[in-house]
C-alpha cells in the first residue's frame, strides 16, 4: 500500500475483526454467566468497530477526495486456501466508496439497534444469546461488505444467513417463530443455489481466462500480479467481461455472461426478498423487533442490492440481466406496496414497505448502464437513507409494541400524546420514507425517478411514480391509526414511552432521516466522471411529490377518524381487497406447488424408492462393511507368531512388487 | 555447537530425573513431572530462538535442517503433551487408581530418552547412528508399554511389542548389512550417491527390509499386527504417547531412508506405495467400526490414519513432504486431544469401552466437545485443521495421478467418518439410563485439552503453519546433496 | 594341509550364504518356538547374523575404514540393549503369568 | 605361510589341554560312586532335576553383568585406537562409562542388588 495511507486503512480489518472477536468472547465466556456484561461488551465493541468505519471513511476520503477518481484499495489480504497455483481465495479486506458506505450503515445501525436492545430485550430469558447472535450477524454482514473477492462473499453470505435464521428463530418455543425461520432459511437457501452456481460459473471460465487476461493487460507489469481470478476487481475488469461474453459455450442460447449474472442475481434477489423469493421476508418479523429494524430493513436486505452494486460492471456489460433487475425490481416494489396498503400487523406493512423500497433499489441499478450510471449512485444513495429511515421506522414500531404488546394497528391508537418523542420520530421518518421535502427518502427517491427516466424506460418510471404514492398512503395510514385517534385496545390505554435508551437511538436516527438527503452522494460514490449533484429535476418532482400528496391526502381521509370510510372502501373492493390482503395468494401458491404437487407427486415416490430400495442398498453396503470389518479382525488372533509371520510375508510381498517394478 | 543443545537439554533432563528420583520420598515426587515438562520447555524455546538452526557436528554425522527442525518441535510437543496427560495416573491423582504405575521418576527419564532417540533419528546421516538412534527411541517404548506390573495385558502388550520389535529391528539391520555391501560405505549421501541407478536384486531385498521396518514403525498393512494389541494392553498414557511418538518417529525414519537413502529409486515406487496406502486405509478402518474397546479402536484409528500418511510420498517432494508434516502436526494434535479425554475418562471411571462414554455431553461438556471436535478432525470434516490436511494430502495423490487411489482415499474417510461417530453419538444422543455422576476435572488434562483444541480448530483456517512447514521444506530439499 | 586351507578358504559367497542359514534359522526359531525367552535367543541369532553380515562385507571391502566392524559392535550392543529389556519384560510376565509360553499371551484380539 | 603359527597355537592349546587332562588321570586317585556323581551346586545338597526354572534374580543379575559384558565389548576397539585419540577420547568414554555407572548406582539404590 501507499506509505502514506493511514493506520486505520493498515488495520482496515479491525473493523469485521472485533465483531467477530465480541461475538466469541460473549458466546463462549460472558453470556452463560454475566448476562448484563453480555449486552455492554457487544455493544461496545459494535461502537468500537464503527468508529473505526467513520476514521476508515474519513481516511480514505482524505486521500481520494470527493469529487475525484475513487479506486478500489485492498490494504490488507492475505491468501486463505489455495486451489492450485493461480487460484486462490484471499481473505481480506476492500475498500472503495460503496464498501464504506455500507460499513458506516451497517456498523451505525447495529451500534444503534445493539444500544436500543439492552432496552428492549431487558429482562429476557436469552439476553446473552440474543447478543451473540447479533454480534455474529454483524461480523458476518461486515465481512460480507468488504469481501474483495466473490468466495469471501460467499462465505459470508451464508453466515448472514444463518444469523438471521438464529435470530428469527429467536423465540424458539413459538411454532410460529420457528416455522419462519425454516421458511427464511429455505427460500434464502434455495436462491443461495443459484448464487452458488453462478460463483463456481465465473470462477470456472474466471480461472481458464485468467491467463490470456494477465498477458493481455500486462497484470504483473501493472501491479496487478496478486490478483487471484475470484477477486471482484478481475470479475469487473472489461477485458475479461468481454472475453467471457465471447465464450462460444452458451446455455439455451443465452450467453454464459448473462447466465451467470441472472443466476447471481438469483442469490440477490433471494437474500433481498424480491418477488417471487420475497415469501419469507413479512414472516421473517417473528423475531424480535430491534433484529427486524438491523437486519430485515436496514443491512441484510440490502445485501442483494449490494452484490449487484458489487458486481455492477459486469451486470452493465451483460445487459440483459441488469434489464431483468430492473423489472424484477419494479414489479416487486409494485406488488409489495400495494400489498403493504391492506395489512394490519404494524411490522408487516413495514415489512413489504421494505420489499418495496428494495425493488426501488433494485430497479435503479437495473436501469443504469455501463454509460449512464446515474441509478448506481442513486441506488447507493436510497439504500443509504431507507437504512436509517427504516430502522427508525422498525424501532418506533418496536417502542409502540413494547408499549401496547400487540401487533396490530387497530388495537392502538390515540398515542401522540403518551409517546411523544416515538410519534416525532416515527412521523419525522414516514415523511422521510413518502419523499417529502426536505427529509431524506426525497433526494435519493428523486435521483432514483431521474434515473428511470433518464434512461428512457418510461414503463418503469411510471410504475415508481405510482409507488412513491402507494408509499405515502400505506404509511401514513399506519401513522394515522397508531398515533391519532383514540386508543382502541386496553394496551393503548396503558401505554407510555420508550425508556431512555431506546428513545435516544431513535432520536439519533430521526435527525440522520431528516438530514442525510442533502449529502452530496454522487461525488463520493459514482462510477467513471462524477456527475456531481444534479440539483432538482422538476419532470421528476413534481409528479412525484404530487402521487405522495394525493397518498397522503387519501390515507387522511380514510383514516383520520374511527374510519369507517375505509371499511366502506374495502367492503366494495371485496374480492379485490381480500386478494390483496392475503398476499395475493402467493404463500398459499407455493404451499400448493410444495406439498401438492412436489411432496405427493415426487417426493412420495422418491421417499418409497429410497426407503426401499436406496436405504436398503445403504443398509447393505453397511452390513458389508461392518462383516468385513469383522472378517478381518479375525486375522488379529493375538498371537504374536502370527503377526511375525505376516510381517515376513509383507517383506517377501515388497520383494516381489520391487523386482516387477524394478525389471 | 548449538544445534545439538536441545537433545542435551532433554537428555540431561531426563538423568536429572533419574537421580533426583533416589533422593526424593513418594511426596516429593510430585515435582518429577513439572521437571520433566520443565526440562522439555527448555529445549523448545532452545530450538525456537536458534531457527532456523543448521550445520552438522561428529563430522556430519549429527546434521540440523529445517525440515528436521519441524520434526524435533513435533516430538518434543507430544513429549510434553504425554507428560501432561501421564501426570494425574502416576501421582495417583486418578479417583479409579491405576495400580502399578510406580517408578515415576523411570517412567519420565525413560519418555524422555525415547524423545532424545527420535531427535537424533533425524539428525543422523550415517547408518550406525540412524540404527542406533531408532533403537534409542524404540527401546523405550517397550518399557512403557510393559509398565503396570500387575497387569497380565500390559505385561503381554510390552512382550508382543518386544518380539515384533525387535524382528523389525532385525530385518532393517541385515537391510543396513546389504546396503552396506553394495556400497561399502555407511554415510547415507554417499550411499545414495553409489546406489544411483542401482538395480541388482540384492538392492530389492535390502530395500525390502528396510521398508519393512519402516512400515512397522508407521503402522502399515501388514506390518501394523502389534499397534492394536499393544495400544489396548499399554497404560493410557502410554499408548497416547505411542499414538503419536512412535508414528512421528516411524514417519522420520521413512523419511530419512526415502528420500536420503532411495530417493532415487522413490519415483518408481508409487504403486507398491499405493498398494499400501489403500490396504493400510481400508484395513485399519473396517476393523475399527467392530472394536468396542476405545483404546483398540483407536489403534485401527492409527492404523487408518498411517495409510493417509503414504499418500505424501506419491508426488514431488516439495509438494508431499509439507503436506506430510503437516498432517502430521495435524494428527498429532487431534489425537492426543482424543487421548487427553480418554485418559481422564478412565481416570474418573476407571472405564474405556466405548459404550461407557454414553451420556458424558451431559455430566462433562466441555470434554465432550473437545474430543468430538478433535474425532472430528480425525474424521476430515471441514473446516477443521484434519480436513485441510487431508485435502493436501489427497491433492497431492490426485496429481500423481492415482485417481482411484483418491476414491479409496475418499470412501475409506467416509467409513471413517460413521465410525468416529459413533462415539459421538454416544457422548451425544444415545439416551442415559441413569445420571451419570459428574466426573471431576483436571488441571493437566484440562490445560493440554484446551492447548490441543485450539491449533485443532484453527490449524487449517489459519495457513500460516502450513506455508511455515512448506518454506521448511524448500530449505530441506536445497540443503539435500542432490535436490 | 595349510595349501588346502588356503585354497579352500570361504569367499564372500559362503560367508554370505552362513549369514542367510544363521539368518534364517533364528527367523524360524522366532516363528516356531513357544517360549518367550526361546524366541528372544532366536532374535539374538538374527541380530548376530546381521552384524556379521557386515563384518563379512567388511573384511571383503576394498576401503580400509573398518565401518562394518564398527557397525557390527553397534549391532552386539543393540541386540544386547534389545534382550536386556525383553527379558525383563518376560521376568515381569512370568511372575504374573507363571508362564513364558507364548500362544498363552492372547488374551488381546479381534 | 603366516597361518602356520595359528596352526601351532592350536596344536600348542590342544596339547596343554589335553595334556593337563591326561597328566591328572595319571596321578589322581579314582574312586568313582556316591556323593561324586551329585552335580555340584557350590557345597549346598542338590535339590530336584537340573532342569528347573531358574530363581528370577538369576535373570536380573544377568541383565546387569550384561551391560557390562556390552562395555567392554565397546571399550576393546577404543583401547586399540586410544593413542590417536588421546584425551577427547577418554572424556568421550568416561562419558558412556559414567552413563553406565549412574545406571548401576540406580539399581543398586533401587534394591535390586539385594538377593531376594
Amino acid at each position: 500500500m501507499d506509505g502514506d495511507s493511514g493506520w486505520m486503512m493498515q488495520h482496515a480489518w479491525l473493523i469485521p475483526a472485533l465483531p467477530l472477536v465480541s461475538f466469541a468472547v460473549v458466546g463462549l465466556l460472558i453470556s452463560p454467566y454475566w448476562k448484563k456484561g453480555a449486552g455492554v461488551i457487544a455493544t461496545l465493541s459494535i461502537v468500537a468497530s464503527m468508529v473505526c468505519a467513520y476514521v476508515l471513511a474519513w481516511e480514505y476520503f482524505t486521500l481520494y477526495p470527493a469529487g475525484g477518481e475513487h479506486p478500489i484499495l485492498v490494504p490488507w489480504s492475505f491468501e486463505w486456501l489455495r486451489y492450485q497455483p493461480g487460484l486462490a481465495a484471499n481473505v481480506g479486506v476492500l475498500v472503495d466508496p460503496i464498501s464504506l458506505l455500507l460499513m458506516i450503515v451497517v456498523t451505525t445501525v447495529s451500534a444503534l439497534v445493539h444500544i436500543y436492545s439492552n432496552a428492549y430485550m431487558h429482562g429476557d430469558y436469552g439476553f446473552g444469546r440474543y447478543f451473540t447472535f447479533l454480534n455474529l450477524f454483524t461480523f458476518s454482514m461486515l465481512g460480507l461488505v468488504v469481501a474483495p473477492d466473490i468466495i469471501q462473499m460467499y462465505v459470508c453470505w451464508e453466515l448472514v444467513g444463518v444469523s438471521s435464521f438464529l435470530l428469527i428463530g429467536f423465540y424458539y418455543n413459538k411454532p410460529s417463530a420457528v416455522a419462519a425461520s425454516k421458511k427464511a432459511f429455505i427460500v434464502t437457501r434455495f436462491a443461495d443455489l443459484g448464487f452458488l452456481v453462478g460463483v463456481l460459473l465465473l470462477s470456472f471460465y474466471g480461472y481458464r481466462i485468467f491467463p490470456d487476461w494477465s498477458a493481455e493487460v500486462g497484470a504483473v507489469a501493472n501491479g496487478l500480479a496478486g490478483t487471484q481470478p475470484v477477486d471482484f476487481q478481475y470479475l469487473n475488469d472489461p477485458v475479461f467481461l468481454a472475453k467471457f461474453a465471447a465464450l462460444d459455450t452458451t446455455f439455451l442460447g443465452i450467453s454464459l455472461l448473462t447466465l451467470s449474472m441472472c443466476l447471481v442475481f438469483m442469490g440477490a434477489a433471494g437474500k433481498s426478498a424480491m418477488f417471487p423469493l420475497h415469501i419469507w421476508l413479512p414472516d421473517a418479523m417473528e423475531g424480535p423487533t430491534p433484529v427486524s429494524a438491523l437486519i430485515h430493513a436496514a443491512t441484510m436486505v440490502v445485501a442483494g442490492v449490494y452484490l449487484v452494486a458489487r458486481l455492477f460492471p459486469a451486470f452493465a456489460f451483460s445487459g440483459t440481466a441488469a434489464l431483468l433487475v430492473a423489472y424484477v425490481g419494479a414489479f416487486t416494489s409494485l406488488f409489495a406496496a400495494v400489498i403493504g396498503t391492506t395489512q394490519d400487523d404494524i411490522k408487516r406493512v413495514l415489512a413489504f414497505s421494505t420489499l418495496s423500497q428494495l425493488g426501488y433499489m433494485m430497479l435503479a441499478l437495473g436501469v443504469s448502464t455501463a454509460e449512464h450510471t446515474l441509478g448506481y449512485t442513486a441506488s447507493m444513495f436510497h439504500l443509504f437513507t431507507h437504512a436509517f429511515f427504516k430502522a427508525l421506522l422498525f424501532m418506533g414500531a418496536g417502542a409502540v409494541i413494547h408499549a401496547v404488546h400487540t401487533n396490530s394497528i387497530w388495537e392502538m391508537g390515540g398515542l401522540w400524546r403518551k409517546m411523544p418523542i416515538t410519534h416525532i420520530t416515527f412521523l419525522v421518518a414516514t415523511l422521510a420514507i413518502s419523499g417529502i421535502w426536505p427529509f431524506a427518502g426525497f433526494f435519493s427517491k428523486d435521483e432514483i425517478l431521474a434515473a428511470a427516466l433518464g434512461s428512457g424506460h418510461y414503463v418503469i418510471f411510471g410504475v415508481a411514480v405510482l409507488v412513491a404514492g402507494l408509499t405515502a398512503f400505506y404509511m401514513f395510514r399506519i401513522y394515522f391509526v397508531t398515533f391519532w385517534g383514540k386508543g382502541r385496545g386496553a394496551g393503548a390505554a396503558h401505554a407510555h414511552e420508550a425508556p431512555a435508551l431506546m428513545w435516544m437511538p431513535m432520536a439519533l436516527l430521526a435527525v440522520l432521516s431528516a438530514v442525510t438527503g442533502f449529502f452530496p452522494m454522487a461525488e463520493y460514490v459514482h462510477l467513471g466522471e462524477a456527475e456531481g449533484h444534479h440539483g432538482i429535476n422538476l419532470a421528476v418532482v413534481i409528479p412525484a411529490t404530487l402521487f405522495a400528496l394525493i397518498g397522503i391526502a387519501m390515507a387522511a381521509s380514510l383514516y383520520i377518524g374511527d374510519g369507517h370510510r375505509a371499511v366502506a372502501l374495502a367492503k366494495m373492493l371485496g374480492s379485490v381487497h381480500q386478494t390483496i390482503k392475503q398476499k395475493f395468494y402467493i404463500d398459499e401458491v407455493y404451499l400448493f406447488i410444495t406439498h401438492r404437487i412436489i411432496f405427493h407427486r415426487i417426493a412420495r415416490p422418491i421417499a418409497w424408492f429410497d426407503k426401499r430400495m436406496v436405504d436398503g442398498g445403504v443398509d447393505a453396503s453397511g452390513w458389508a462393511t461392518r462383516s468385513g470389518g469383522r472378517a478381518l479382525s479375525l486375522l488379529q488372533t493375538g498371537q504374536v507368531q502370527t503377526y511375525g509371520l505376516w510381517f515376513t510375508g509383507g517383506v517377501a510381498f515388497v520383494v516381489l512388487i520391487l523386482w516387477s517394478a524394478l525389471v | 555447537m548449538s544445534i545439538i543443545i536441545p537433545e542435551i537439554i532433554v537428555l540431561a533432563t531426563a538423568f536429572a530425573i533419574l537421580i533426583a528420583d533416589l533422593f526424593m520420598n513418594e511426596r516429593t515426587r510430585v515435582y518429577l513431572a513439572p521437571a520433566a515438562v520443565a526440562g522439555l520447555l527448555l529445549a523448545l524455546a532452545v530450538m525456537v530462538v536458534h531457527t532456523p538452526a543448521s550445520g552438522a557436528l561428529i563430522g556430519g554425522r549429527f546434521t540440523m535442517d529445517a525440515a528436521g527442525w519441524w520434526f524435533k518441535i513435533l516430538f518434543m510437543i507430544s513429549a510434553l503433551i504425554a507428560v501432561l496427560l501421564s501426570m494425574d495416573t502416576l501421582d495417583g491423582r486418578a479417583r479409579v487408581r491405576v495400580r502399578g504405575m510406580g517408578f515415576r521418576g523411570e517412567y519420565y527419564s525413560i519418555l524422555l530418552f525415547s524423545v532424545v532417540g527420535m531427535m537424533f533419528l533425524v539428525s543422523a546421516r550415517d547408518l550406525a547412528t540412524l540404527f542406533v538412534s531408532l533403537e534409542l527411541a524404540t527401546l523405550p517404548l517397550f518399557v512403557l508399554a510393559a509398565w503396570r506390573r500387575d497387569d497380565p495385558k500390559s505385561g503381554e502388550a510390552g512382550l508382543k511389542y518386544v518380539v515384533l520389535g525387535a524382528l523389525a529391528s532385525a530385518f532393517i539391520v541385515y537391510g543396513f548389512g546389504i546396503l552396506y555391501g553394495l556400497t561399502q560405505s555407511t554415510d547415507l549421501e554417499t550411499i545414495a550417491q553409489r546406489l544411483a541407478g542401482e538395480r541388482a536384486p540384492a538392492f530389492w531385498l535390502a530395500a525390502a527390509l528396510v521398508l519393512a521396518g519402516a512400515g512397522f514403525k508407521l503402522t502399515i498393512v501388514p506390518f501394523h499386527m502389534w499397534a492394536a494389541d499393544v495400544y489396548q494392553g499399554a497404560p493410557t498414557p502410554v499408548t497416547a504417547y505411542l499414538s503419536v511418538g512412535s508414528k512421528a518417529a516411524g514417519l522420520a525414519f521413512a523419511f530419512q531412508v526415502f528420500y536420503r537413502i532411495f530417493g532415487d529409486a522413490l519415483p518408481h515406487w508409487d504403486m507398491l506405495i499405493a498398494i499400501f496406502a489403500a490396504l493400510t486405509m481400508t484395513l485399519g478402518n473396517l476393523v475399527a467400526i467392530v472394536q468396542h474397546d476405545i483404546k483398540r479402536f483407536m489403534a485401527f484409528s492409527a492404523i487408518s490414519q498411517a495409510g493417509y500418511f503414504l499418500l505424501g510420498f506419491l508426488g514431488a517432494a516439495e509438494e508431499g513432504v509439507p503436506a506430510m508434516l503437516f498432517y502430521l502436526l495435524v494428527y498429532i494434535f487431534s489425537n492426543l486431544a482424543v487421548f487427553a479425554c480418554i485418559i481422564w475418562f478412565e481416570n474418573e471411571t476407571g472405564k474405556g469401552q466405548i459404550e461407557d462414554y454414553r451420556g458424558l455431553s451431559l455430566s462433562n461438556p466441555l470434554m465432550a466437545l473437545g474430543m468430538t471436535l478433535a474425532l472430528f478432525s480425525l474424521a476430515g470434516i471441514p473446516p477443521l485443521s484434519g480436513f485441510v490436511g487431508k485435502f493436501f494430502l489427497f491433492s497431492i495423490a490426485s496429481k500423481a495421478g492415482f485417481h482411484g487411489l483418491v476414491a479409496v482415499a475418499a470412501v475409506n474417510s467416509t467409513i471413517s467418518l460413521y465410525y468416529y461417530l459413533r462415539v459421538v453419538r454416544q457422548m451425544y444422543i444415545e439416551p442415559v439410563d441413569e445420571r451419570v455422576p459428574a466426573p471431576g476435572s483436571s488441571v493437566s488434562i484440562g490445560l493440554s485439552l484446551a492447548l490441543l483444541s485450539v491449533p485443532v480448530a484453527i490449524l487449517g483456517i489459519l495457513p500460516t503453519v502450513y506455508e511455515g512447514i512448506h518454506a521448511a521444506t524448500i530449505a530441506w530439499l536445497a540443503s539435500m546433496p542432490q535436490g | 594341509m595349510i595349501e588346502l586351507l588356503a585354497r579352500h578358504s570361504p569367499g564372500l559367497p559362503e560367508w554370505l550364504t552362513l549369514c542367510v542359514v544363521l539368518y534364517s534359522i533364528g527367523l524360524y526359531g522366532l516363528l516356531t518356538r513357544r517360549n518367550a525367552i526361546a524366541m528372544l535367543m532366536a532374535v539374538e541369532i538374527m541380530l548376530n547374523a546381521a552384524a556379521l553380515n557386515f563384518v563379512v562385507f567388511d573384511r571383503f571391502s576394498t576401503n580400509q575404514q573398518a565401518d562394518g566392524q564398527v557397525m557390527a559392535l553397534f549391532v552386539i550392543v543393540m541386540a544386547a540393549a534389545e534382550i536386556v529389556v525383553g527379558m525383563a519384560i518376560v521376568v515381569a510376565l512370568y511372575r504374573m503369568r507363571g508362564t513364558v509360553d507364548i500362544n498363552q499371551m492372547n488374551s488381546m484380539r479381534g | 605361510m603366516e597361518y602356520i603359527f595359528v596352526l601351532a597355537m592350536v596344536g600348542l592349546a590342544a596339547a596343554m589341554v589335553g595334556g593337563g587332562l591326561f597328566f591328572s588321570r595319571l596321578v589322581a586317585p579314582h574312586n568313582p560312586g556316591g556323593n561324586k556323581s551329585v552335580p555340584y551346586e557350590c557345597g549346598e545338597q542338590p535339590i530336584g532335576q537340573a532342569w528347573i526354572q531358574f530363581n528370577v534374580g538369576y535373570y536380573l543379575f544377568g541383565l546387569l553383568f550384561l551391560v557390562f559384558d556390552v562395555e567392554a565389548a565397546l571399550m576393546y576397539p577404543w583401547a586399540v585406537v586410544f593413542r590417536s585419540t588421546g584425551l577427547p577420547g577418554l572424556i568421550e568414554m568416561l562419558i558412556f562409562v559414567l552413563v553406565l555407572v549412574i545406571g548401576l548406582i540406580y539399581a543398586w539404590r533401587k534394591g535390586v542388588l539385594e538377593w531376594v
